[in-house]
């Protein structure tokens, strides 16, 4: 047995010099144009970041091709951000535009800064998961190409995060995304009585749903699902195998917009139905990028300068926002969940 | 190559296009590696018929170890053999992902000789991600990585690899060390990291500022972020300059602070913050970045609770601990963790994140048991509900 | 004189001070009849023990009615012989409480003869409160209040009585006939009101306007408060007059308008209103009488489920209804009124409030059952979670 | 057996002629002084009202003599108000100031208009209902002699609603006003097991717990309570004699604070609780008068003209608004109930 519990690599190991010397200095910074920036310290050093564009589903000779990169531009380093963009971190302003000229030589998108869509944190899909409703990776190849101009110029009014995730697990954490993109189940699981009771724990199958849906079913020493009350969230299949839900007529996604997380001005906000249901439709599902785009030019085209998705929405108004985009609202908008009454609106304000 | 593109049509659609292809990214592991191949192939068919080919997890491991691998399962085994066992190896990544392209180049070594040789830089908890070895190369591989200096990530009912933005190492917003909270918070709690323990899984991330640049207010069980005691710094020269480069302080900075702290002197070009109302919201430093600084007593709010909507809906964080000083060797904010994720044992029912065992037994509960003082802070707004509840000694 | 002060030490001390004195009026009562002198006395009690002395009401009535009166008896009756029975009337109160002192008199009149000589005017959900009987002259007492054309209001699971703002008779900002409405709905619904039949009690208040001077929002599990769909009335000559008056209309009106919609032009001296942005606050209006209007399109927002916090929680109305015209016979609003008391007389359980059903249920099923079209604003935000229902001729 | 169900007198033949007349047709209003309103019709006819506080625990002597009074100044008509006080209604300017001095001359104090405290919206207390936790109208009494020069003079900054409710039911609908007083228990009801049985329903007595507290006692053919989960809300005892819940030692009253109904500007808001508990203290309720009267000073102290009392708390913030009344801020006012995790503060956003 090797050692264990030795913890990840120390950060100091693998920061460049110009870090070393100025961390916790840094003063100000600058967007120099979308995908580059510069962070000027107190002690007047001056570093660059270029930040790129990642599958994130990454072969191992990507990533030995952005090592040669880093070798030739970085010193040997680079860094990821918390969105999977791979950043470049130069403390020489000459190497920059080389830089960007190998990395558009080899296809590799430099963007993400400033007011931009930036990369889209997603999930593992029909890749990796035995969850999905739907699929992560070609979803969000198939939205990144059709936004790819988000991403390398600035043209929104303030930037807009997209997360997709898979299933009702939402491992890509999109419940507070500008726009949410998540995989969904329409149809009840279906259970396999013979098996259940071999490989699942009853009682922690019942507990495992949100809306008590699932009652036992003593005499197959199973249990049943109430379709009336089974909202398909596949709680049940997460912890029980024996009630599979993927269903490939029915699966697909639904968009939820205007969440944020950042403090500024106004508080972290969760994202919101916008739309119910669109098909899977692999491998380019068409309908679920065009639909994002159109949120994404609607919002651009409304919004005011400085605006997030949700604050221009708030602003306006929901009624306004379902106005202007043209989507239909109906009854699967309105909560019907445990703080459904706090959605409620209270009062006679609203706009006709 | 006629050939080759027949067997994957649907995914070859995804080659095209601007943003890189991970399709381009199974083929090129796929060419040197069967595992690889035969998960393109299990794809395909999954795109075919608009459906999962995974099975649900057993449980594998390393020796020592109760997470840091997702097992994975073909359900299609008879078709594709060598992605009966897809497993994923976690591994934990540096604070604030950083890499030198040496250490970047061992994982890659070690992950040939292992794996699939496909990856995800990063997972979205934090961890770099092995993606497909079978179950007899877990413990060969990882022997490898240990020696190579890379530990295993969390998984399971464990603490999850804790990750924070790149704070002071490139940027001027940071109120607190992210980098070393990060790793020293890591480093503290290897055992609760590696050892599934609890009654679910517990997640820490580490932002330096409120812009939250690690989302860790939506999710993490344990929001650390940073955020100062005393007042904005202005540099009133700088001010000047931006109005002198025709920037709208009054539209894009004055107008939008949400307490109407900012007022902006258009004669003198000077700018006059009322950091008593001020709630450190970071906008008007967002804007003017050369001009406003944030404070210099830096320290951290805590919150608690963040999750993802199953089972009693989406969680945000919750303010516990409007301020705490962080400075190493962070013994308060170990404490803290200590005092939480024990009550949270103690009272959590199996498969209950922290913030649903607060939310069935009482946030007053909670309080009163860990001893945290309640302060206003904690809460937007008081109850509207006359539902309290007095303690023996309160009442005759 | 000195001896009956001696028997009620401590609400002697509540006829002092400034503000009108029930004591005294139970006092003045107290002097002509027995009933209101054992009331005394029992208070008296309760002040000196602090400690309530009724009992839970029994089923006492009238003759053809399930409800309007209000059963009460004395827990120490043995004391306070007189007061053993002390039941209360409730007198449905003319819309808008209006009264001529005949009417007046007349009640008065009835009371003294069959009652403690004590009243409420008026109970807090609208009724003229006839406060202390005995059950052997309930039906004689109402026997005679019919002849004076007064018939009772609510109790138990029924319509209870609803009740109206002053409105049209003297409001400039009504934008529905109030009274009207008030009077026609209690009428129709006449049934409804005398014989308790519902799970629970069923409230209707109608507002004239936004302001809602009868608290309809908070109070009444249907919220009739009326509103408008064209644009505010601005009288310019009158926004001169305000401003020559040196009225702030910036500071008090334009940047208090929740929508920014109010625009004014120091120069001119006038006013512009985006009625498209504008929600019909009647901030405005409030704050400019003279100047500004309500629109002419006048009708009204239907709100339900307010109600107080047992069990759930309070609740306040939830918008349904963003717009009904309210032209008499009313006939829309009556089978509104039918449709979701129908619905929920099938759904309620006992003691369920409408309110509470709705949330049970969900409001998707109570639209979808009911015919009523979904309409963004119903919600301040559409639904968070992805928990929503599929029907069958949705899905394949 | 009279008719029945012929409802209640038409209002038509109870208003004034000059309503009559001018019904719909009102143009605008003033508040000449406090208590008194004009208002203008399209017509060009003026009403004057007089706002007088009531007891409203009234003996008929008290009706009668009001009705004197609106046989002498308003031609035998008058009205009352949503917040139970008496308004006259004049056709005559000239008939105002006699009115105002012979109303002076009785005693009965004129306002409640404008930026005032009108009267308090309250309920029956120790009076007539068997649930009340406190009196009702001795506690309006003193509360109302304690802000008497806010009835009958406008120095607030906007109108303060005050209501009264003596239990949890709220029949005063306390839960949206400015300031809300409730009469509250702080122990468990007693169970008489004997009793229970015989005259109350199990089921209904389990059911109407909020927090789950009653558990079925099959061996008693009674139910028992759990004290840890019992935050003695009554109902219980609403729907059962038998678990009686006063306790004069214990009860007293809670008071909240920031709730509003109207639309203006904000929307309606729920008062939230500021004060847990003050003891019932009667004849006079020294302590809550005290409190009120504080808070209503701090708020007129502190709040910008125009401003509602929870908008003004909202533009502060609770913290702020804790620290300027010296309340204690305890566990008590966090909630734990339902919808308590809407209440808790998802933002970094805050003051010290
Ligand atoms: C590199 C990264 C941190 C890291 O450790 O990896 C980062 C870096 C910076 N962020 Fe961020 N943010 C990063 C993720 C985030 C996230 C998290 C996320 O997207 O999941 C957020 C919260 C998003 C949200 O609210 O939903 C985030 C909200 C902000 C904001 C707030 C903007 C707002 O108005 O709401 C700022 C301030 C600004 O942009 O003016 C900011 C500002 C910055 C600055 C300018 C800070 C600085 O002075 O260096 C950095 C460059 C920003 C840029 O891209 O233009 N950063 N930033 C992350 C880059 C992700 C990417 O590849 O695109
Ligand atoms: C790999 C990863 C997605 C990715 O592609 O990045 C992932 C993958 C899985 N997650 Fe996750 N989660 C991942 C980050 C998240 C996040 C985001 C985060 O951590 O910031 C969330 C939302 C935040 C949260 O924790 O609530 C998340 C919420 C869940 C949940 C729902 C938990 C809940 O309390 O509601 C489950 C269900 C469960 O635990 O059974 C889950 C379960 C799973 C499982 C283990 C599926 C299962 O039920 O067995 C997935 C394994 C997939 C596979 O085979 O590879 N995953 N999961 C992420 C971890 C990578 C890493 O270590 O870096
Ligand atoms: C007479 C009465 C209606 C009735 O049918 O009885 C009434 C009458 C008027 N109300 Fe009211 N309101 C009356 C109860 C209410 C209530 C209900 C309540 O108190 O339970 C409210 C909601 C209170 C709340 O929000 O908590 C109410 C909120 C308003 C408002 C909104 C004020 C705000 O800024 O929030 C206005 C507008 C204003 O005052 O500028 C208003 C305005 C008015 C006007 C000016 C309307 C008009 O043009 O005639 C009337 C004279 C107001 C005054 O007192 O200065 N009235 N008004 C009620 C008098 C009660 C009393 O005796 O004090
Ligand atoms: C008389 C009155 C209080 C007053 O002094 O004005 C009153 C008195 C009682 N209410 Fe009420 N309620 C009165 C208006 C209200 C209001 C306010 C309103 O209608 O605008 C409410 C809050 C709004 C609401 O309906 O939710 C109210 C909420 C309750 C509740 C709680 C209902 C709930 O769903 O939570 C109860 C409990 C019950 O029904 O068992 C209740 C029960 C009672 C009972 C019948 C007590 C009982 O459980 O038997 C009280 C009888 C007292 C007595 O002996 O006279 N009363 N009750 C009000 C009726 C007078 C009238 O007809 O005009
Ligand atoms: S979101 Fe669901 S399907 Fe996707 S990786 Fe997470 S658990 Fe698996
Ligand atoms: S899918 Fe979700 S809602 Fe349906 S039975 Fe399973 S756990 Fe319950
Ligand atoms: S969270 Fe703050 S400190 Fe961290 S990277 Fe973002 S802006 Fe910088
Ligand atoms: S940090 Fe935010 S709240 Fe503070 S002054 Fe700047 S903009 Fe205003
Ligand atoms: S609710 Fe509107 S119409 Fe009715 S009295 Fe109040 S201000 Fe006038
Ligand atoms: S009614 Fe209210 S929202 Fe409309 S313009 Fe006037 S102040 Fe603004
Ligand atoms: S609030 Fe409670 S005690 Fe007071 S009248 Fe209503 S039910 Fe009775
Ligand atoms: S008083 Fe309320 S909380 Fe306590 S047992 Fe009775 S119903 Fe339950």
């Amino acid at each position: 047995m090797s050692r264990t519990d030795f913890g990840p690599p120390h950060y100091s190991t693998l920061i460049p010099d110009i870090i070393k010397e100025n961390y916790g200095k840094w003063l100000y910074h600058e967007q120099i144009r979308p995908g580059v920036l510069k962070h000027v310290s107190e002690t007047g050093a001056e570093l660059y970041t270029v930040r790129v564009g990642s599958p994130r589903l990454a072969s191992i000779d990507f990533i030995r091709e952005i090592c040669e990169i880093a070798d030739k531009y970085s010193k040997g380093h680079l860094r990821f951000t918390s969105r999977h963009n791979i950043e470049f971190l130069l403390d020489d302003k000459e190497m920059v535009e080389p830089l960007l000229e190998e990395l558009a030589r080899r296809g590799l998108p430099v963007g993400g800064t400033g007011h931009s869509v930036s990369n889209i944190v997603h999930t593992q899909g029909w890749v990796h998961c035995h969850s999905a409703a739907t699929d992560a990776s070609g979803l969000v190849k198939s939205l990144m190409d059709g936004l790819y101009d988000y991403f390398v110029e600035n043209k929104l009014p303030n930037m807009v995060r997209i997360a997709v995730a898979c299933c009702l697990n939402m491992c890509g954490a999109v419940h507070c995304s500008d726009i949410a993109i998540v995989g969904i189940h329409r149809k009840p699981p279906r259970i396999d009585h013979e098996r259940l009771h071999k490989v699942c724990e009853i009682p922690s199958v019942i507990q495992s749903c949100p809306t008590g849906a699932i009652k036992p079913n003593p005499k197959l020493k199973s249990v049943d699902v109430n379709p009336d009350k089974c909202m398909y969230c596949g709680n049940c299949y997460t912890v029980c195998p024996a009630m599979p839900i993927a269903d490939p007529e029915n699966d697909g996604v639904a968009i939820f917009v205007g969440g944020k997380v950042s403090n500024a001005r106004t508080a972290p906000k969760f994202s919101r139905l916008a739309i119910p249901y669109l098909p899977n439709n692999p491998p380019r599902w068409t309908e679920t990028v065009e639909a994002v785009k159109h949120l994404l030019e609607v919002y651009a085209e409304n919004a005011l300068p400085g605006e997030r998705y949700g604050e221009w929405i708030e602003r306006i108004g929901w009624e306004r926002f379902f106005k202007l985009t043209g989507l239909p609202f109906t009854e699967k908008h309105i909560d019907d969940f445990i703080f459904a009454p706090t959605t409620f609106r209270t009062t006679t304000q609203f706009n006709w | 190559m006629a050939n080759e593109e027949k067997k994957t049509p649907l995914l070859d659609q995804l080659e095209e296009g601007r943003w890189p292809s991970f399709v381009k990214e199974i083929k090129k592991a796929a060419a040197k590696n069967k595992k690889a191949e035969a998960l393109l192939g299990q794809l395909e068919l999954s795109y075919r018929e608009k459906k999962v080919h995974w099975k649900h997890g057993g449980i594998v491991g390393v020796k020592g170890y109760g997470g840091g691998v997702i097992g994975r399962y073909s359900d299609v085994p008879e078709q594709f053999p060598e992605a009966a066992e897809f497993h994923t190896i976690r591994v934990n990544q540096p604070a604030g992902w950083f890499y030198t392209t040496e250490a970047l180049r061992k994982l890659c070594d070690i992950w040939e000789k292992y794996g699939s040789g496909l990856t995800n830089f990063h997972g979205s908890t934090g961890d770099a991600i092995l993606l497909g070895t079978d179950t007899d190369k877990l413990q060969p591989c990882f022997d490898e990585l240990a020696e190579a200096g890379f530990d295993l990530g969390g998984s399971g009912s464990d603490l999850r690899t804790p990750s924070c933005c790149v704070g002071p190492a490139r940027c001027e917003f940071a109120c607190i060390d992210t980098l070393d909270v990060c790793h020293e918070i890591t480093m503290e709690f290897q055992n609760e990291l590696h050892r599934p323990m609890w009654p679910y899984k517990f997640k820490i991330k580490i932002a330096g500022c409120p812009n939250d640049c690690v989302a860790s207010i939506a999710r993490a069980d344990l929001s650390v972020i940073g955020t100062w005691r005393d007042a904005i710094r202005v540099n009133q020269e700088e001010v000047k300059a931006y109005a002198e480069a025709g920037f709208d302080i009054q539209g894009l900075v004055v107008d939008k602070c949400p307490k109407k702290a900012v007022k902006y002197n258009a004669e003198t070009r000077e700018i006059v913050i009322d950091n008593e109302s001020c709630t450190r919201c970071m906008h008007c430093i967002n804007e003017m970045p050369k001009a406003l600084r944030v404070g210099k007593e830096g320290g951290a709010t805590l919150l608690i609770g963040a999750k993802a909507p199953i089972v009693k809906s989406a969680f945000m964080s919750w303010v516990i601990i409007p301020f705490m000083e962080l400075k190493p060797p962070y013994t308060e904010l170990k404490d803290f963790i200590r005092t939480i994720t024990d009550w949270w044992d103690e009272n959590g029912k199996t498969r209950e994140r922290i913030g649903e065992t607060i939310y069935r037994l009482g946030m007053p509960k909670f309080l009163r048991d860990t001893g945290i003082k309640p302060v206003p802070q904690m809460v937007t707004a008081p109850r509207a509900n006359p539902y309290y509840f007095w303690y023996p000694e309160e009442v005759k």
